[in-house]
């Protein structure tokens, strides 16, 4: 029996053990070409990742670190940020998103051109950490799906290097069918006045 | 001593206008009347003497159940007698409005729309009187002690 | 007939695959590599094919596959047509400068006369300015074209900037064109082959402007205003995604070669190796008759041709890396009050010494 | 010329600078009015980090706030911490030994060095030169090695406790001090041969962000900003805390408060604090580094686990907190962007009534629009990062 994720994923049956039971991918499924070549686009995938750095906070420092000489990020591929959200791949969000920064989170998520990942580099990012008051964010998985989390406060470079690389991991199984994940799935709550 | 010539002059000058003066900590604080608050400042600003030309931090001490309620407290400090003074006026909530300090200050702008924004305090005479920190459309002030803490109002999302 | 033909499609293959198949790609990690070393970093080397990560040479492959598949967006009430030339636009002139560019002498082979230019245009250095200024309606077609305020900033920014310096940039060339007599880039190599009469020698001021302001018409740092990250966030090309992205980034790393090439022909000696005549050089292939010494000597021309090339690559990736960026005023003001008067005094003097000597 | 730019149908472009944008790091937003490439108008908006840093305190013991104050001007953390502790230190009227007023300064000290480094770093990247950036992150890496090992952390410190601290000096702290600074005056060296005397460098900060001392001081200017514009304005001198009236500096001022002479005074004062620190550790008294007041701060772990009286106080500051006696207090310290001070109220219960910080980037903020009108659009670069401003401290 198919087991359904979320409302986001309503669409999509997924079977436990991973394969796709039904839509274009079934057809596909087995096609020696297709996977070769899959595998190939992830490969490129997942040591091209260009940046999108959505730095808010103290987890920024951390940023500069990871991304300087000692612990260097550009050795993973992944150390040219755009700031042009059309032309990055990987949505970094470093350090607390506050209500009132909630709306540029999703509209820079959703301005991101496919296939696009999220990062949630810190506990804010995580989980709101210990700001758990009126104006913080409780974590930006109630906005934007996120692939990788990683706490700490702000989190050892060790720590994002770890994470990058689980990242990675997860971009080389990825399928076909998982892309586009297309626009956040949220609507406006109050209406802000510009 | 010479710590609290600013309170003497101030209690000279502006008989009427003092309502208590104390030092606690060698903190010289006077609570003036509301009215006066813009006399006052202008005069700790341009007189020799005391010569007040740093308008270091605005704020407000919501003090729930007592009357009136909010306390707007200034820091000043002097550059040439280096030395500091605090004021403090008292507003209910009823009639939550002080004049401005811009006039005398250009620099206490933010300070008192954050005043604004975390306790609803309005300024008289402030060129641009909206909230700072928080959004358009938050309802409430959150720093007053009524406001719970974990009360949000989200712009976005299903959740939160 | 037949042999003219396979020597055209010969040559045209070889600096087409030269420039698209090794410069463009390889400059891409060439840049990543030496600004880690500048930076006291290692840079990119993760990416491995069956284990070989051949220093970081598979990320600019791991770029291109990803782009590739990377979705293509065109801003809602943009232009689109105009919207998706701009990149072309861009990158054809980049590609196609090189045409006239000789990367080496003439040959006598097999009894086949063989000019290593793939069109000897007798205006050969108007032919590359003519396309450099092509260029420039790519960048502000791409700044209007996308109905972004800062991609329009950016294609303004570009239009003036370009538009000045290549008015510099004509005025500099003058002086090279004085002392060699010619506009044809052949025959200017050709007068090079004594080492003294090099470009540099004969015209040291016109090299150091001509070479600023073509690293200003290429828009790199220190004059990259039409894309200045922490202003413009990305200028023209803010709205481009994926592949039309890339190609600005190759039209310019293609231009960098462009750059190195016309300043090798016209300062540096063109093909010649220093204190080496043509006659010396073919002489001391004698051992090989006189077919194999003109193929010898070919492939050591065309070796010192592209070790200039490099050369230049590699300065003009040192200063990219090493100089702060100019402000808008300041890099207008460099042209029109600094480098212009300047290439007019070097035609001044150019002609003076010309007249008396 | 004027008669045909009537002619022309111009009219003012309004662009949105942020809040995500390279310049304005994530937490402000521009709205600028531009004629051309020239700045019109702007107004500022701040508030996209705000994290409700004085509710939180007021839902806290007075301990717990310390936290909290490391991320409010989380480049420098610890002279945030140290503001508090001699804030709550002055509303109870009690003096910390004197080994721990030297730690205290090494502490502060420390942390300004890594605040100026990033922000001359900063302002390098954002004007592209990017080797100065990775130069001076590579310094500050070295210094952070060290604040790491003095209090175990390299950003969020928590260093700091009320009547005392958290830990003593490590083993070799003394030797690996010195060979640090030596590597960062290396660095230094290098970025001052890169920037300082750099033409193009100079031609984008100088006479760009200029203020006269009055308007600044108007403006509630402090720290390097305000000695940019010529005046000796320095907590540490005025006010001196801690013992920093026995240590030998100098306070570098500036002639014009442009952002060339704001970055001068940085790049000395990254000396002077090396200086500081280098005099504090000769001269660093031994003793106690707590105060012995069970009530206010913690015992050591071996009394709590062997002694009734010990562990009673112990159970009672942490679980009710300590209780100052009623009272406000103010009292500033010299942050790394100007005055940080504190104001607090004491209602003589376990939590803190009001915390309030007095941020120093706020009023260097609200001057932004003053200094940027009739500017270019490329001089918000330079001066923007040289106002430093702070997310954590200016939103709080």
């Amino acid at each position: 029996m198919g087991v359904t994720f979320g409302k986001e994923s309503a669409s999509r049956r997924i079977v436990p053990g991973g394969t796709v039971s039904d839509g274009p991918e079934r057809l596909l499924d087995g096609s020696a070409i297709l996977t070769r070549l899959q595998a190939a686009v992830n490969w490129g995938r997942k040591y091209s990742f260009f940046l999108y750095p959505f730095v808010t906070a103290c987890c920024g420092m951390e940023f500069m670190s990871v991304a300087g000489p000692k612990y260097d990020l550009d050795r993973f591929g992944a150390a040219l940020p755009r700031f042009s959200p059309r032309q990055a791949d990987l949505l970094m969000v470093v350090g607390t998103i506050s209500h009132k920064q909630a709306p540029i989170l999703v509209k820079v998520y959703n301005q991101m051109t496919e296939p696009k990942w999220v990062f949630a580099f810190g506990v804010c990012a995580v989980s709101g950490g210990f700001y758990n008051n009126y104006s913080v964010v409780q974590g930006i998985d109630t906005l934007i799906p996120v692939d990788v989390y990683v706490p700490g406060c702000p989190p050892r470079p060790e720590m994002v290097l770890d994470g990058l690389l689980k990242l990675q991991e997860k971009v080389a199984k990825e399928r076909w069918s998982d892309w586009p994940r297309g626009a956040a799935p949220v609507t406006p709550m109050l209406k802000k006045q510009e | 001593m010479e710590t609290n010539v600013t309170i003497k002059k101030l209690s000279n000058r502006f008989p009427g206008a003092i309502i208590e003066t104390h030092s606690h900590r060698g903190d010289d604080t006077a609570v003036v009347k509301k009215e006066s608050i813009l006399e006052i400042c202008t005069f700790l600003r341009d007189d020799e003497a005391l010569l007040y030309n740093f308008m270091m931090d605005l704020t407000v001490v919501d003090y729930l159940g007592r009357e009136p309620r909010f306390e707007v407290v200034y820091h000043l400090f002097s550059l040439r007698h280096n030395r500091r003074v605090r004021i403090k006026a008292r507003v209910s909530e009823a009639d939550a409005i002080i004049d401005s300090i811009v006039p005398v200050w250009v620099g206490a702008n933010w300070f008192e729309r954050e005043a604004f924004d975390m306790y609803g305090i309005t300024f008289k005479g402030h060129p641009e009187m909206r909230r700072i920190l928080l959004y358009e459309g938050f309802e409430g002030h959150p720093l007053r002690k009524d406001y719970p803490i974990k009360k949000r109002q989200p712009l976005i999302g299903p959740i939160n | 007939m037949v042999a003219d033909l396979i020597e055209s499609i010969a040559k045209i293959v070889f600096v087409f695959s030269v420039n698209l198949g090794f410069f463009a790609p390889v400059l891409g990690w060439v840049e990543r590599k030496q600004s880690a070393v500048m930076q006291d970093r290692i840079g990119a080397n993760r990416a491995d094919i069956f284990g070989f990560t051949a220093i970081g040479l598979f990320h600019s492959l791991a770029d291109a596959l990803k782009v590739l598949t990377k979705e293509d967006f065109i801003p809602t009430g943009a232009n689109r047509f105009f919207h998706t030339l701009a990149p072309f636009i861009c990158l054809v002139p980049a590609i196609s400068t090189f045409v006239v560019i000789p990367f080496g002498g003439r040959y006598e082979l097999f009894g086949h006369q063989v000019n290593l230019v793939i069109a000897d245009l007798d205006v050969g250095i108007l032919f590359v300015f003519a396309l450099a200024s092509l260029a420039t309606y790519g960048v502000v077609l791409a700044g209007w074209s996308s109905r972004s305020n800062w991609s329009l900033l950016g294609g303004l920014r570009a239009s003036a900037q370009m538009l000045s310096y290549e008015v510099a940039m004509g005025l500099t060339i003058i002086g090279v064109l004085i002392v060699y007599g010619s506009l044809r880039l052949t025959e200017i190599g050709a007068l090079q082959e004594n080492f003294f009469h090099w470009g540099i020698f004969l015209q040291p001021l016109g090299f150091v402007l001509f070479l600023t302001c073509a690293i200003a018409e290429n828009k790199r740092v220190p004059f990259d205003m039409p894309e200045a990250e922490s202003e413009l966030v990305a200028g023209y090309f803010t709205e481009y995604s994926g592949l039309k992205f890339v190609m600005f980034w190759m039209a310019e790393f293609l231009e960098i070669v462009t750059i190195s090439g016309i300043v090798t022909s016209l300062f540096f000696g063109a093909w010649h190796l220093p204190f080496v005549s043509d006659q010396e050089l073919l002489s001391l292939f004698q051992f090989a008759g006189p077919n194999g010494a003109a193929l010898l000597a070919m492939l050591v021309n065309v070796a010192t041709f592209f070790a200039k090339v490099i050369f230049f690559i590699w300065l003009q990736m040192t200063i990219r890396w090493t100089l702060p960026r100019f402000r808008y005023d300041q890099v207008m003001r460099l042209c029109w009050k600094m480098l212009l008067p300047l290439s007019l005094i070097n035609i001044l003097i150019t002609g003076l010494v010309v007249l008396v000597l | 010329m004027s008669d045909l730019m009537k002619d022309l149908h111009t009219e003012h472009m309004v662009i949105n600078m942020g809040p995500s944008h390279p310049v304005t790091h994530g937490t402000v937003k521009f709205l600028v009015t531009l004629d051309g490439e020239n700045i019109v108008d702007m107004k500022v908006d701040i508030g996209y980090l705000h994290r409700g840093f004085e509710k939180m305190c007021e839902s806290g013991t007075w301990q717990q706030v310390i936290p909290y104050t490391d991320r409010l001007n989380y480049v420098s953390p610890l002279i945030n911490n140290v503001g508090y502790a001699l804030a709550v230190e002055k509303l109870i009227g009690i003096e910390v030994p004197e080994r721990c007023q030297y730690l205290r300064v090494i502490a502060c000290e420390l942390s300004r060095i890594a605040d100026h480094l990033t922000n001359v770093a900063a302002g390098g990247l954002e004007l592209g030169a990017f080797t100065a950036f990775l130069y001076f992150v590579e310094a500050r890496e070295l210094v952070w090695d060290l604040i790491e090992m003095l209090c175990g952390a390299r950003v969020t410190v928590n260093f700091v406790r009320i009547g005392g601290l958290k830990n003593d000096l490590p083993q070799g702290f003394q030797d690996k001090t010195r060979a640090v600074f030596k590597e960062c005056r290396r660095l230094w060296n290098d970025v001052d041969k890169l920037l300082t005397k750099n033409r193009i460098f100079i031609d984008r900060v100088r006479n760009v962000g200029d203020i006269s001392a009055e308007e600044a001081i108007a403006y509630g200017f402090t720290g390097p900003c305000l000695r940019a514009c010529g005046i000796p304005y320095d907590v540490r001198k005025a006010q001196p805390y801690l013992v920093y009236d026995r240590m030998d500096f100098e306070v570098p001022i500036g002639e014009t408060g442009d952002n060339f002479d704001k970055y001068l005074v940085r790049m000395e004062e990254i000396q002077q604090s090396m200086k500081i620190v280098e005099q504090a550790l000769s001269q660093l008294p031994d003793g106690p580094i707590n105060l012995d007041l069970p009530q206010y701060r913690m015992q050591p772990k071996e009394d709590i686990y062997h002694r009734i009286d010990s562990l009673i106080f112990h159970f009672k500051t942490v679980i009710d907190g300590i209780k100052p006696p009623p009272g406000e207090v103010y009292f500033a310290v010299e942050g790394a962007n100007g005055e940080l001070g504190f104001y607090l109220v004491s209602d003589g219960s376990g939590k803190p009534y009001k915390c309030r910080v007095r941020p120093p980037c706020f009023p260097l903020t609200a001057a932004m629009p003053r200094l940027m009108k009739g500017r270019l659009i490329a001089d918000i670069v330079p001066t923007f990062d040289m106002i430093n401003m702070i997310g954590g401290e200016c939103d709080r």
